[in-house]
């Protein structure tokens, strides 16, 4: 048993020999400062360690007396933790901060003994007076070390923090004496009961001291001075005073609670969430990389605090794993990614952060940053992400829902700018190197690989996870470190794992999730060949592709609510991420991600609602529940948003635009279905819910007809080909969500056949272009032209595929409208159904354009000698090609499966006959239609066969042209602005209002941050007033009586 | 292929030859009717027979590519589908074609099958005025069609079924049973689609004689020609015994079917078409959206208060 | 309540008006000591009981009861801890000044705002 | 004048959130239970007659470590502060001292030096303590430093003291730790008889390196500050 009185005896005793050893020998100072550091972990980890397995916790009473009559410390488990992590972060900033501790001279590294000191002592001292000595060590440590950047920015910064420490301890001084002189002592515990609160007095002096240490934890507005230090100082002593110094005052402000009247609470963690969505609204417009870590501190203070305080209000706590989930969570997930990133930065050494691109030519560091930045918003395999979810259900339990939404916006707004600031570091154009030393290096990697590790261990604390939801990221990783494998050989190894995966998931499902299955994993195997026809070198392509498909599958045979938000949030993080890989996909990608993130929050606080009336986080138990209209909205919002309905579609065509060019068919052709699948799957629990007398499907319905519309339309007006087929993607799922709405046998049976097709002929459509693009370099349509040609296969696939998709029999297509159409007037929805057939036909002019302006008319001069894409182009195309041919020769092969599986949750209302399906309405044989279309096809064709000898094929300019020959294929190909005259008819339709709407919203929104952050005037002393107004604001909202 | 299949297909080739010889009839018919309201002698009425041997015959052809070569194949494939799906004559064998193969639905989807693949062969030959004409012919037929669709539903609605054989079938009895008596507002939403359909005067911007000469078949002459007249008169007639079993109680043998199938064609189409200038495209699709999408409407509304 | 702490309550306050309002460093650092004294002596004050005297023992109260005679040790030993902890914030700010006026060859506050927002 | 205003009206309210103290709080009348034990049981316990030192170095020696530690790091961090020189030296124009002040300071430096030793090994007797008797060593420098202006402190000298100093307390600690109660505890040495100089345990002892200690850390920083050209 070693005392922890050690831990002080040892830095002080280093402390103060530094400096005679020093003169001997710089390397031996050194080595002691090292030693020391070492020593305190040893300590820390020890006791740790020992209190773990059960031990007593350490009672240390000084100069021999019981307290209160000398000071006491005390080490339980909820100290050691924070020792442990403080040390930890001091030994290892140490390591990170040794080469300019070593040029800058060894008095640095004296106060950076003490300040690791100071804070241990903080979280362990148990005495009021002590704990203001030890908070003016740490104090006057950090006033001194801020100064290691010896410039005026980091000096002023260090005058506005002093004057600020400067009220904080005399306003703690004042509470403290007059406790003492209330409560008849200085020690805590024999405070707590002292009757001290029985006076005005009595809560004043408590608040002045509460307050004090709320001010050093930098609340919302009194925290201008400490933005400035974040941005001033060096890197390294900016990740101890966020993460360390913060954690130790935080750990203080916990051993108050006990001491604190009921009533504070409530404040404190209004004033942690007015925090926490401040500091993310004004981060917005911040470009100083530091700075804007400053704020990100700030805010996750805040959350954490707030957090505290919300707990510590719950009537009824499930139990003490929730509270180590969240609390735990938020806090190492802060703690580590917070420090983290500052070391960053200060090996980045780029204060803007749009100049963090370099980082992107140093794989590693980039990993790392990206691994930070998902932590701290709060994502999957990270620890903040169970402790968000866990905030989120006990909250929710607890009937706090206005704070579940205060959380998930201020997350939603720090997500924006730490993504947004991600894609400027992934988007690299500079050849500049970051010069990296192991020293610098070590730190941040193992701080990453820690919370890496804590994320895993997340899995066994919170209920309803289970390590195999995390596993993907694993097989991620490993395919990560394979990356010097040759492309193709990872591709396989990625199909084996896909086709392997998709083997043992499969026959385990049932009916429509089994059938989703085959979507999502057999769509994704076959899409997988496309990428083997990349050259170039692509890090962490494969890997967050197969944490991806693998994901897909497990939001299929999730049981539990956070599985499936689990499953829902990785598959989120990997596209967005997948989608940033695009050459200029920055925007496209950060507006897919907030739109995602938005998205993914709803689903959460609708899970959150379900928990409090269920009590259980099963999917299976929100059967039960009788009022499920607000979940039912809350969920499906989210799902709708990631189908990206009319509405919140303003993420959908950048992102498919910008994104690769063979990633963009995972996108439409199997993701798309995971929304899809959220609706079923919440329709199959829920059923048909109303809320306050409004049917939902009946909006949904309307919703699903009027993205149908506006996607038809608008695709007919897009230039770029990929932007045409997002926008035709989205139409198609506005059908699905149509049929979906009916909620019948037959709606069902429409949707899902509906999913079926749209993957076949979108997958084709998709990976096509992505092999047309891959000869040609450009999108836009009106510069290819006549490439029938060139790339003959190709033009077959997309000629099948756009017929099917158009809805044209005798292909599959047809079956699906038909099916939709019987479906909608059989639940009476006709006016529904009249929309569904114009937004139908106006699918024609897009599907004909592409036709038309890529494949045939004049082809160009500078595409004369392309050549068909490369043979994994055309092999999945040819697979999906397939499947359309079979389907629509025999639609029963799927139709059956598909109506056997819905027929589970409604009695089924159409039946065969042969071939022929009949509903309570009409009647469609797939198998004549397509036996005499060939038949009516054949005779014309054998007609002109016979002719054929009297055919002459002509040159490209042998056209009929009122005696004049065109020149130039450029004015003869009538390609550009296809649809003028359709565009003046019906442009007004089609003019992005709601792109606009959501531009203003954004705007707005950061027009605000702006606003609130001129409070930050740069003036000591205004930020002084600022904490008068602070204390004086919250005193008297606490209105002590 | 067993005895009842060959039967079928015995029966739709008979079905064929003679509507082919009445749509080619009619057109014939038609265009000396309209000279006559014009004021032209016109040609004769068998000019449709001559110039389709004639096209047949031309011993050059030239080719741009397979797509165009294969235009006129898919177009009169889908002239002949959308017939062959049409129960042309109610109670009559030969006449019943391949309805079995699927209901109103399919007949609306098929024709598109036909405007497509046109419009590819035609957009394959490299002239510009080929796609413009398509580019025109799309975008009014997206409007049209609404109208069109609309009173479709409302009559799947009033007789709850979508098999033209029993739409037909509930026609029966009495002229006053014919939808265009039970079902004005629908007829009527339905007959000014089929203004755009037969692209006549005013909405024959597509075909536009006097500026883009023919519109999308520019390019094609000698057996594309005559194959895609031969497919004027076969789908024209398609769609006018469509519109007859529809709203004007069918047909029950053949010299009913021409009757009343030259009425509605000389009636609807070519008696608005001389008498109006043309519209634009714009115009047009703005026409079809604004009146005769609202009679539609009003048809589906007070069908389904019933 | 004792005049004593009232007048340093008082001291606290013009300390602080003068940290508030004056725009020179230097009597920025002024008016925080005049608080520090201000808290001094309120934490005496606490200590302090009518009629007694100080805690040491010697001649004069030798036989008396000290729990009767004696004021409170406890605040006499906490203020000497504050009074150096106030000297040494006092001695860190000034050199703060130091290095701030060599930068700028300024005193005035306004001159240090460099950083905001 | 609008922010005087509004600092006038905002320090207003904070007098009057600071009221309740003035007003609830009354004068104090008796000792509370941890005063009463330190005042009666303390002369028996630490055997010091000075009981705010027996306060001061044994019951809340902590707190003492601490000061301590606050006023060593306030000296190195001013030395840190300050280990650049100032680019642009403006040098004030050197006078030597007057005579009054060199005669009168060669006569009171002794004085100063021994009444400081006095009043820190005395701290447990009198009133008084180590940094009462550091700060008076200190005032004997600054004497120094006043009348003889070329001189300079010995920096290694005040240094390695310092430091040895500061190790020496956190041995005694140690000693407190092992062989008494508790870290710091100072009853590891005989009590003594009450009232003389080698009493009271290591009180004495340990005043007496604080006493040297501080005065080693003032000189430190009076040395930095004195030699600092702005």
């Amino acid at each position: 048993m070693v005392n922890p009185i050690y831990i002080f005896i040892t830095s002080l005793g280093a402390a103060f020999l530094l400096n005679l050893f020093q003169k001997i020998n710089r390397k031996i100072a050194d080595l002691i400062f090292f030693l020391t550091l070492a020593v305190i972990n040893y300590i820390s980890l020890f006791w740790f360690y020992q209190l773990l397995q059960g031990y007593e916790a350490a009672k240390i009473y000084t100069a021999g007396f019981l307290p209160p009559y000398s000071i006491n410390l005390y080490l339980g488990i909820e100290e050691a933790v924070f020792l442990v992590l403080i040390n930890l972060l001091g030994f290892f900033s140490a390591v990170y901060l040794y080469k300019k501790f070593r040029e800058i001279s060894i008095k640095a590294m004296i106060l950076y003994l003490v300040l690791i000191m100071g804070l241990n002592g903080l979280v362990m001292t148990r005495d009021l007076f002590n704990l203001f000595v030890f908070l003016e060590i740490t104090s006057i440590t950090t006033y001194a070390l801020i100064s290691l950047e010896d410039n005026k920015y980091s000096l002023t910064a260090g005058f506005k923090f002093i004057i600020a420490g400067g009220l904080v301890s005399t306003l703690f001084l004042i509470g403290t004496i007059y406790l003492y002189r209330l409560g008849g002592s200085l020690n805590l515990d024999f405070l707590v009961n002292s009757g001290v609160l029985n006076t005005k007095a009595g809560i004043l002096a408590t608040f002045l001291l509460v307050f004090a240490l709320l001010i050093e934890l930098k609340p919302f507005p009194a925290n201008g001075w400490a933005l400035d230090v974040y941005q001033s100082v060096h890197p390294g002593i900016a990740a101890i005073i966020a993460s360390a110094s913060s954690a130790a005052i935080f750990f203080v402000i916990y051993k108050f609670i006990p001491l604190m009247p009921s009533s504070f609470l409530p404040l404190l963690a209004g004033i942690g969430g007015v925090t926490f969505v401040f500091s993310n609204l004004m981060g917005l417009k911040q470009t100083d990389a530091r700075r804007l870590l400053g704020y990100s501190s700030i805010a996750q203070m805040g959350l954490l605090l707030a957090a505290l305080a919300l707990i510590m209000q719950f009537d009824n706590l499930q139990s003490l794993s929730s509270i180590i989930v969240i609390i735990g969570g938020l806090f190492i997930n802060h703690f580590l990614a917070k420090a983290g990133l500052f070391w960053l930065a200060g090996i980045v050494q780029k204060r803007n952060i749009r100049s963090w691109k370099i980082i992107a030519n140093n794989p590693p560091l980039l990993l790392v940053f990206g691994g930070f930045i998902l932590a701290l918003i709060g994502l999957p395999p990270f620890p903040g992400f169970w402790a968000k979810w866990e905030l989120v259900m006990q909250l929710s339990a607890n009937n706090m829902m206005v704070w579940v939404w205060i959380i998930l916006a201020g997350s939603l707004l720090e997500a924006v700018y730490l993504f947004r600031w991600f894609g400027y570091a992934v988007k690299n154009t500079e050849v500049e190197e970051i010069r990296t030393e192991a020293a610098q290096y070590l730190p941040v990697l193992i701080f990453l690989l820690g919370l890496l590790y804590l994320g895993m261990e997340g899995t066994h604390l919170v209920s309803g996870a289970d390590s195999i939801y995390v596993l993907p990221v694993l097989l991620g990783v490993i395919l990560y470190v394979l990356n010097w494998l040759p492309n193709k050989l990872k591709g396989s190894l990625c199909l084996l794992a896909v086709i392997y995966f998709s083997y043992r998931l499969l026959p385990a499902l049932q009916d429509i999730y089994q059938l989703f299955g085959v979507v999502f994993l057999i769509g994704s195997a076959v899409l997988l060949i496309t990428t083997f026809a990349r050259k170039d070198i692509f890090k962490g392509f494969y890997p967050l592709l197969i944490i991806m498909i693998l994901s897909l599958g497990n939001l299929l045979q999730a049981k539990t609510s956070l599985q499936f938000f689990l499953s829902w949030e990785f598959i989120t993080i990997t596209s967005y991420l997948l989608i940033l890989r695009g050459k200029f996909s920055l925007k496209a990608a950060l507006i897919y991600i907030t739109f995602s993130l938005a998205g993914a929050y709803l689903i959460l606080a609708g899970m959150g609602l379900a928990f409090r009336d269920t009590g259980v986080v099963s999917l299976a138990g929100l059967a039960s529940i009788v009022n499920s209209g607000y979940i039912y909205v809350l969920l499906g919002l989210g799902f709708l948003i990631k189908i990206g309905i009319v509405g919140f579609h303003v993420w959908l065509p950048g992102a498919y635009t910008e994104a690769e060019d063979d990633f963009t068919p995972f996108l439409s052709a199997v993701l798309s279905k995971m929304g899809i699948f959220g609706l079923i799957m919440l329709a199959i629990l829920l059923g048909e819910p109303v809320l306050k007398g409004i049917q939902l499907n009946y909006i949904l319905g309307w919703l699903g007809v009027l993205t149908a519309f506006f996607g038809a339309l608008l695709a007919a007006f897009q230039e770029d080909i990929k932007k045409l087929l997002a926008y035709s993607s989205l139409g198609q799922l506005g059908y699905i969500v149509l049929a979906l709405a009916i909620h019948s046998h037959l709606g069902w049976v429409t949707s899902i056949y509906l999913t079926f097709t749209h993957l076949l002929f979108k997958g084709i459509l998709f990976v096509a272009v992505a092999g047309l693009l891959s000869r040609v370099k450009t999108r836009k349509m009106y510069e290819m032209g006549g490439l029938i040609n060139n790339m003959p296969l190709t033009f077959i696939s997309v000629l099948i595929a756009i017929i099917a998709l158009s809805g044209v029999p005798p292909l599959s297509g047809f079956g699906g409208k038909w099916l939709l159409y019987s479906s909608l007037l059989e639940k009476g929805w006709y006016l529904q159904a009249g929309l569904a057939f114009f937004a139908s036909t106006i699918a024609f002019l897009y599907c004909y354009r592409i036709l038309h302006s890529v494949f045939l008319g004049q082809p160009k001069t500078a595409l004369r000698d392309v050549k068909e894409p490369s043979v994994w182009y055309i092999v999945p195309q040819y697979l999906f090609l397939f499947g359309i041919m079979a389907i629509s020769m025999y639609p029963n092969l799927i139709l059956k499966p598909v109506m056997s599986a819905v027929s589970t949750y409604f009695a089924s209302s159409i039946y065969w006959e042969d071939y022929t399906v009949i509903s309570s309405l009409g009647y469609w044989n797939g198998n004549a239609v397509m036996m005499v279309t060939m038949g009516v096809f054949m005779i014309p064709l054998l007609w002109l066969l016979f002719r054929i000898k009297a055919v002459t094929k002509v040159k490209q300019f042998n056209i009929v042209y009122a005696a004049e020959r065109p020149d130039r294929p450029e004015t003869t190909h009538y390609a550009h602005n296809f649809f003028a005259h359709y565009q003046k008819a019906l442009g007004f339709l089609a003019r992005p209002k709601v792109t606009e709407f959501w531009g203003n919203i954004a705007e707005v929104i950061h027009s605000v941050g702006a606003l609130f952050r001129q409070l930050y005037t740069g003036n000591g002393q205004t930020y002084a007033i600022h904490i008068l107004i602070f204390l004086l604001i919250s005193y008297f909202i606490l209105g002590v009586k | 292929m067993n005895s009842v299949t060959l039967i079928l297909i015995g029966n739709a080739i008979l079905s064929l030859f003679l509507i082919t010889i009445w749509g080619l009839t009619l057109n014939g018919m038609v265009m000396k009717i309209v000279a006559r309201v014009h004021g032209r002698f016109g040609p004769p009425v068998w000019q449709p027979f001559l110039d389709i041997i004639k096209n047949n015959a031309k011993r050059t052809m030239i080719a741009h590519g397979t797509m165009f070569f294969l235009g006129p194949v898919f177009r009169i494939a889908s002239g002949i589908g959308t017939y062959l799906f049409i129960p042309a004559i109610f109670g009559s064998t030969v006449f019943s074609n391949f309805s079995f193969s699927g209901d109103v639905f399919l007949v609306m989807y098929f024709i598109f099958f036909g405007q497509l693949g046109m419009a590819l062969g035609a957009g394959e030959s490299g002239h510009p005025y080929s796609p413009i004409g398509v580019s025109r012919g799309l975008a009014q037929m997206t409007a049209f069609e609404v109208p069109f669709s609309l009173a479709v539903i409302s009559l799947a609605v009033q007789y709850n079924t979508l098999s033209i054989t029993e739409i037909v079938a509930a026609q029966q009895g009495s002229i006053l049973n014919w939808t265009i008596f039970t079902n004005p507002l629908a007829a009527i939403a339905a007959l000014i689609a089929l203004l755009g359909m037969n692209m006549h005067n005013p909405f024959s911007i597509v075909i536009a004689p006097q500026e883009i000469p023919i519109g999308p078949p520019t390019e094609y002459h000698s057996a594309y020609l005559g194959m895609l007249q031969t497919n004027r008169a076969i789908f024209n007639i398609a769609k006018l015994v469509l519109y007859m079993n529809l709203f004007f109680g069918g047909a029950t043998n053949f010299i009913t079917l021409i009757l009343k199938t030259f009425l509605i064609y000389i009636f609807t189409s070519v008696a608005v078409g001389v008498a109006f200038p043309r519209f634009r495209t714009e115009q047009s699709i703005r026409f079809f959206l604004k009146y005769p999408a609202l009679i539609g409407l009003l048809a589906i509304i007070i069908v389904s208060i019933k | 309540m004792t005049v004593i702490s009232i007048l340093g309550f008082i001291l606290i306050i013009i300390g602080l008006w003068g940290m508030l309002t004056q725009k020179n460093i230097i009597k920025m650092i002024i008016g925080f000591s005049i608080i520090d004294t201000g808290l001094h002596l309120v934490i005496v004050s606490i200590g302090f009981i009518k009629g007694r005297t100080a805690p040491i023992i010697s001649k004069a109260v030798e036989g008396l009861d000290t729990g009767k005679n004696f004021i409170d040790p406890v605040p006499s030993a906490l203020v000497l801890t504050a009074i150096v902890i106030g000297l040494a914030i006092t001695a860190l700010m000034l050199v703060y000044a130091v290095k701030l006026f060599r930068f700028k060859r300024s005193l005035q506050i306004e001159d240090f705002e460099e950083l905001k927002w | 004048m609008a922010k005087r205003f509004i600092t006038l009206l905002l320090i207003a309210l904070l007098a009057y959130m600071f009221l309740p103290f003035i007003v609830e709080v009354d004068e104090t009348s008796q000792l509370n239970r941890v005063a009463e034990k330190y005042v009666t049981a303390g002369p028996l316990e630490l055997g010091a007659a000075n009981l705010v030192t027996a306060v001061i170095v044994t019951y809340r020696g902590l707190d003492t470590l601490g000061e301590i530690v606050v006023l060593f790091i306030a000296a190195v961090g001013i030395g840190f502060l300050l280990r650049k020189p100032s680019k642009k030296k403006i040098a004030a124009p050197k006078r030597s001292s007057s005579e009054i002040l060199r005669t009168g300071s060669d006569f009171l430096i002794p004085l100063l030096i021994l009444f400081g030793v006095y009043i820190f090994t005395h701290g447990h007797l009198t009133p008084g303590g180590g940094f009462q008797g550091g700060v008076v060593l200190t005032s004997a420098a600054l004497l120094f430093m006043l009348s003889n202006t070329e001189a300079r402190f010995n920096k290694q000298l005040t240094e390695v003291i310092e430091s040895v100093s500061g190790i020496f307390y956190l041995i005694i600690g140690i000693l407190g730790l092992i062989l008494a109660g508790g870290f710091l505890d100072s009853r590891f040495l005989q009590l003594g008889e009450m009232g003389r100089l080698f009493s009271a345990g290591a009180i004495p002892i340990i005043y007496s390196i604080i006493g040297i200690k501080v005065g080693m850390e003032l000189i430190g920083i009076l040395e930095k500050l004195r030699k600092e050209e702005i």
